[in-house]
């Protein structure tokens, strides 16, 4: 007798994806998806979309959203965690978001300890705006705006987020992680899934930083940037839990 | 020569923009004024792309066109987009490969071109934009042969100098396809 | 009786080839003949019997188009 | 109630708790901070949200988090602060969400200074920010008014699903008056916040949203139509002006908030020498009481409008009055206060004042 | 130079290398996102400098510091992006510092769209950022206009130590034309930059500062004063605009940009039908072209506004005509572009679009 | 014979200084000023004034300044480093200026390396708008804005600066120092003329932070702000050189 | 009674914004309506600072006055700054402790009054102000002793409710002053 | 003859009171009676003969009010 094993999630909506061939956004929307469902707390959920190419997340998660302008995700956050605290808001947003426009936010809302949850999709590029240059991009990265290759004298290095955030407080839960394979995708699961337990549990900011692809921006195939998201990115950026208030 | 707005329209990487600027290209090398217009962002994203080219020898007023006397079709939906738009005596060429044989309407002259099927012939699907340019041409004698040279050794460039033969062979194709089916417009 | 068996929704799939590369036993393929209304190439799978139930495909998949079901 | 004194900032704040704001997101900046300083104690006690936050930007996008969810919020801030906010301001309006925002005017332009100001006239209703919106503007001259207004700002936000902006100056902001809470505020019907997102289980087999992205262009001209609708609906429904000493004056008078007092005693320091002149007081900035220019007798020798500004009011004045009388301007800038007498003076030499 | 067919943003920034930008600070944003992509390689390559900031604040932030200290610097956004940079442009003008700001407006308000717009009319002469400060504007019609504004922008820049902006939409940012890059640019004398902050070292015994603080009201006024001189100076020397077929027109169409490029094919499809329609095309937007509009001849039977946007321009327009004629508006918003057709109705049916 | 051991440097003006008696502002003042003076870079540095009590100190350092918008300091520091990289270029700035508003210009610039130094005054609150809780402010500080004194529940901890700078490649020096004894005041010296030293060379990102006090707004008389500077401030922030790139 | 434009001036800590807030708090509790400015801002560190008061039983206008009808200065260069701009039959009461013996003028009645030293006598140099108070109540009757009291015990509350009686007899002192003095005002 | 001896230049003084209490010979007080134009109480010192000229009064004073010279 047959058994359902894998099939879409009712985390997300029936509209098609946005997202361009084989991109990781796909992949950790099911994953954030996945857990607001198994965690029984879809029906309490705020998504915050940033500006990226996951603006659009607002029509593919099942839940009540709101669009921040760039970079401030995190203070909509703070906005409406601090008036409706008994529901679990999160936002997702891309690297040039978080990293860089929007990084003042973050820090201050992580320094605060809010209540929230940050889906941080470390691509090393700006995807919607056609591939410029990311504070997250790689030393020798080509890009629109770093046509000869991110050079460190002149751009300085790749911001590493997660290292920084775990310096502050108010910081309950760090995890970096990958979406490069199933063994992979099932890791940044559990993270996923234990950033909101935390949420809902009150411990604090919550962040899960999830290293991935825009294989169009690369200009690579779909394969060939898992590939590159795994050689290229992750010694820079390398993997695991950053802050875990409950270890300490 | 008065002023010609041209839509050309399809799915992104079947080169319509490429299409559409060498037009342009080659107005501004005759002297001549071109002006080219994308459908820009990231909703161009997989779907189709399409772009407004003008060309005139008198100063290019209004970028924007209500009705179009050229439309080229590289697929069925954008046919179906910007067939309702066509000025008096217009010509339509679509990309018989992709769309069923289509009738000609009052006014407007419609002509389908097998471009997926020569340029396979030719052994490059790429260039099946280059056979359409040809019977663009033959049926509009808006460039010369020289011109169009020019401008495509110009767009390949260094890097891909060695594709410029099979284009020039795809252009060839088209105006022969064009000249074996007898019809003249303009 | 193969131990899974996978449903792909074709329409929604845009040909990535992700399912492809991480399925162990290698046993999907895309059609390069078929293209979906989107007009991407779709998946096929060769073997079925040889499915193993694992859901590497439908993991990875971006776009949710695999259903995956397991023998029990 | 018998009348207290209060401090313009701090009745601002009392008046936002009497008009039910549950949360107040802001930042510090000269003259202003006695409104977040006297929340930040009231509104904790009154188990209510106070957060200051780490940028005038942080605060704005708070405010809008905040507004989406259908709580009565609030902000305030001072010109450059306001200036940071513009991006923030332009997409709650475009998202149609309702908020308070008080700006309290100081000299400009840049870093400027700190005294009392109406510079920022354009930055309250050409908005600043990008696109085609506007913010219910109402700009009340004394801290009587702006109780009054405060009190009925947030029933006006959420009526309209539209920002609503209280100007005053630094003096308003910083000096003391005789004022009464309790005066009786319009009675609104309010629809519920059903489009507020608080989660779909308040709201089942409905996903609430608040956003301002539409890239499909006829969708988001759509939207604007529709804003534009609204604005009309606020210009027919919301207009405010006071006229002053209208019966055969020889000058009209054009001023708003503190100008607007200065040239109230300046009106009867002319009567007393037998020079007739009357006011139009708009009491809202958008809409702008063009109506008003209408009821001004034939006879009116000039227009003067005086502002704490270089001239920015000046522009609706010359709209709404369209060619019909002679329009002069009177301005003092940078935080100088004209005393009644100077505009006493310009009335006099109204002809060296004329601009159009 | 023979004409070359080039992408408006690509052009804009070749032209402003031709202009002697020596320096380029911005964030990525569509439509503009050519322009820094184009610097990025050009500038760095001529040993000039190009940086992409963390953020629009940041961005004209750097282009404050850099025209500080004496170079010629620029930035380019689009709307929201502009939105942000608010603050920063308002101490620019306030210092008194020369730079060029490059804005390529999309649809809004909010994040609203990605396709041409000229919903930022009001961002761009308005202020936004706070206190009584103007932008000099142009708003060029074509991408060959746009080249020869760009290469002059620096020089006017510097000869009025004002900030600069080029006003143009997403259309001439996206298209391509035929333009020539050779066409001579007016020669200005320019004194040499002897306020820029070079260090002691370079101008010995002086103290350079770039500040716009000033505590005391009085100095603040008095710089209000002459900051409003200077732009008298502007709007007598700068005023740029084109008077088109104004030989008895029956009405004025006024219109700006690509708005008015779409009215100048509609004008000739009119005088196809007999009818005689003339244009007043402002070129710079701050100083208005008033003046052109005293060349208006009485018979007119009425000014039509044509914009991409709900109406911004026409408070300008209002202004200028000061009741001399009816004022029509026709306007589309959200990225929507009218073909000329449409503006032909809207001549025809003239009587329906009256505002004024 | 007497000879002159101390007095005025020439790296100040005449200019009589604006704070309040004892504030610390004026003690940090002369130890920049006479190391722009003992490096003979005085006449090729351009100081930036930030929005805080020290926003007149362009009128106070005897060198070119600019006067920032409030936390841009660094953003006008790179763009003027960048097209006069032979001059000088440092920003001094208020915790409320440069931990608060002003963050993310401030990553950017250490991530970036720019070669500029950051005089960062860390006094706990904001002292020119009258005493406002600033993200520095310790834990039970009472300000007009944390009446009841800053919660931690509520606000979040004291934002750790230097420890968080500390992770970003692009610094070439960070040191903490203080100013409440004698001793103190001649070690930020030193870390400020290291710091300047470094510029010289174009080592990168440079920063200082100094534990400052406010004695008006702390309500203190200005020895015993001193004091509370030492036992209050100085065990949340350890004072101690962060990271510097010489001994990497 | 008209409204009554007052200015009052001196070093920062003399007490003057008490001083004048409690003016404008007592013609609150008279139900007539009282304004109060004051200088504010940073600039006012250390330096001088001042208030208007204006309490009138109509309406209040115009907040910003040209001419006071009564000065109270606290010491000179408040003095300096404000004796020239005074209403018709003005009052100027000044702190002749710290300020020379000045003459009356037309029209305006000049006073002076040695508060430091009267409140030096009282023990409390706090208490100069009501001392200042004191004379200008006698001389202006603008409020009564009830009302006053009541205002300084509301100013003082809970925790300074022990200052109240030194605040009352620093006010008898200054009445006491004038009445000596015998001169008498409107 | 002292090691050391200080000059204040009285009218920036603030009166701050650091340099009194940072003097390790305890040698300076301010003084109550006398205000400089600036309204604030200035600086004396007690024991000029036992200044050591350590310096410490004038690194602290924020206003640059001392100066300090040393006997060699
Ligand atoms: C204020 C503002 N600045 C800039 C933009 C343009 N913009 C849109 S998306 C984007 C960057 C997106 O990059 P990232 O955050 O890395 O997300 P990704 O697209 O790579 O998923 C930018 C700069 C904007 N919409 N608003
Ligand atoms: C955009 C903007 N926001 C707010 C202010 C008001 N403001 C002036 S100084 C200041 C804080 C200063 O505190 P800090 O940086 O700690 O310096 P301090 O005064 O303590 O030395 C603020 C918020 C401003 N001038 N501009
Ligand atoms: S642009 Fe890059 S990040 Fe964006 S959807 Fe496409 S692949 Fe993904
Ligand atoms: S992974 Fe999904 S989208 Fe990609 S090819 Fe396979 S089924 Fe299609
Ligand atoms: S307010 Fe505080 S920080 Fe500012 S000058 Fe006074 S004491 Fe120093
Ligand atoms: S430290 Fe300086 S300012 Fe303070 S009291 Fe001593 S001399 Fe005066």
């Amino acid at each position: 007798m047959w058994e359902t094993k894998y099939e879409k999630t009712s985390g997300l909506t029936d509209k098609k994806l946005s997202y361009c061939p084989g991109c990781t956004h796909g992949i950790i929307h099911k994953l954030v998806a996945e857990t607001l469902v198994e965690l029984g707390i879809l029906d309490r959920s705020i998504a915050i979309a940033s500006v990226g190419c996951s603006v659009f997340s607002y029509e593919f998660f099942n839940c009540d959203a709101q669009q921040a302008p760039h970079g401030r995700a995190c203070a909509l956050a703070t906005g409406i965690k601090r008036v409706l605290p008994e529901n679990i808001v999160f936002t997702y947003q891309g690297d040039g978001d978080l990293a860089s426009i929007g990084i003042a936010e973050t820090i201050h809302a992580a320094n605060r300890g809010e209540n929230i949850t940050v889906i941080f999709i470390n691509n090393a590029i700006y995807g919607m705006t056609g591939g410029q240059m990311a504070p997250t991009s790689l030393i020798g990265q080509k890009t629109t705006t770093s046509q000869d290759g991110r050079d460190q004298a002149h751009h300085g290095s790749p911001i590493k987020i997660s290292e920084m955030f775990a310096t502050i407080d108010g910081v309950a839960y760090l995890e970096r992680v990958a979406a490069y394979d199933p063994k992979h995708v099932i890791k940044a699961k559990n993270a996923i899934k234990k950033a909101f337990q935390y949420q809902i549990e009150n411990k604090g900011f919550t962040m899960v930083e999830i290293v991935s692809t825009c294989p169009v921006n690369w200009g690579m195939k779909p394969v060939d940037a898992m590939k590159w998201s795994k050689e290229a990115m992750e010694p820079v950026f390398p993997l695991g839990v950053f802050k875990d208030k409950e270890e300490e | 020569m008065d002023a010609k707005n041209i839509k050309v329209a399809g799915f992104g990487g079947q080169g319509v923009m490429m299409f559409g600027q060498i037009l342009a290209y080659s107005a501004t090398k005759d002297n001549i004024n071109g002006l080219w217009f994308p459908s820009y962002g990231p909703e161009t994203r997989g779907g189709t792309a399409n772009c407004s080219v003008i060309v005139s020898d008198k100063q290019i007023n209004s970028p924007v066109f209500k009705n179009a006397d050229h439309l080229v079709a590289f697929n069925f939906p954008s046919l179906v987009k910007f067939e309702e738009h066509m000025a008096e005596n217009g010509l339509i060429l679509y990309n018989s490969s992709l769309i069923d044989e289509q009738k000609s309407k009052d006014n407007v002259l419609v002509i389908g071109v097998p471009i997926n099927d020569i340029a396979n012939e030719l052994g490059n699907i790429k260039v099946a934009n280059m056979v359409m340019m040809g019977a663009y041409l033959e049926l509009t004698k808006l460039f010369s042969d020289k011109t169009i040279e020019v401008i495509i050794k110009k767009i390949l460039g260094e890097r891909k100098a060695d594709l410029v033969e099979i284009n020039k062979q795809a252009i060839i194709a088209g105006k022969e396809y064009i000249k074996k089916l007898g019809v003249k417009y303009a | 009786m193969p131990k899974g068996r996978v449903e792909f929704n074709y329409e929604i799939c845009k040909g990535c080839g992700l399912c492809v590369e991480y399925c162990p036993t290698h046993i999907l393929y895309m059609d390069m003949k078929t293209l979906n209304k989107a007009g991407y190439n779709i998946i096929k799978v060769s073997e079925p019997d040889k499915c193993i139930g694992c859901a590497f495909c439908a993991i990875m998949c971006p776009d949710s188009v695999i259903k995956v079901e397991v023998n029990k | 109630m018998a009348k207290v004194l209060m401090k313009g900032n701090e009745a601002i704040a009392l008046a936002a708790i009497k008009g039910g704001v549950d949360a107040f997101y802001g930042y510090p900046i000269t003259p202003q901070n006695e409104i977040p300083e006297y929340l930040s104690k009231h509104l904790l006690a009154a188990g209510k949200v106070f957060l200051q936050a780490e940028s005038e930007v942080s605060a704005i996008n708070m405010v809008y988090g905040a507004a989406g969810a259908g709580k009565r919020v609030m902000t305030s801030s001072s010109s450059p602060g306001i200036a940071l906010k513009q991006e923030g301001i332009s997409y709650i309006a475009a998202a149609e969400l309702p908020c308070l925002i008080v700006s309290v005017m100081r000299g400009g332009p840049g870093l400027g200074g700190i005294q009392p100001s109406q510079g920022d006239y354009y930055q309250a209703t050409r908005g600043g920010g990008n696109g085609d919106y506007h913010l219910i503007v109402f700009a009340p001259e004394s801290i009587q008014e702006t109780i009054d207004v405060i009190k009925e700002s947030f029933d006006i936000a959420d009526y309209y699903r539209n920002p609503v902006m209280v100007l005053v100056d630094g003096l308003i902001g910083q000096m003391m008056e005789s004022v009464d809470f309790d005066r009786p505020v319009k009675e609104r019907f309010l629809p519920e916040k059903d489009w507020a997102t608080t989660g779909t289980k308040n709201h089942p087999g409905r996903r609430n949203v608040a956003n301002s992205l539409h890239l499909d262009p006829a969708a988001l001209e759509q939207h604007n139509i529709h804003l534009n609708e609204k604005y009309k609906l606020v210009k027919k429904n919301e207009t405010r002006f006071e006229l002053i000493n209208f019966d055969n004056p020889k000058y009209i008078i054009v001023a708003y908030g503190t100008m607007a007092r200065i040239a109230r005693s300046a009106i009867e320091m002319l009567k007393k020498e037998g020079i007739e002149v009357g006011m139009i007081r708009p009491i809202s900035l958008f809409p702008y009481p063009e109506i008003a220019f209408d009821q001004i007798p034939e006879s009116v020798k000039g227009i003067l409008t005086c502002e704490l500004s270089m001239g920015q009011m000046l522009d609706d004045v010359l709209i709404a009055n369209n060619g019909r009388h002679k329009v002069g301007f009177f301005g003092r800038a940078g935080g100088m206060l004209p005393d009644p007498e100077e505009i006493v003076d310009a009335i006099k030499n109204f002809n060296e004042r004329v601009v159009k």
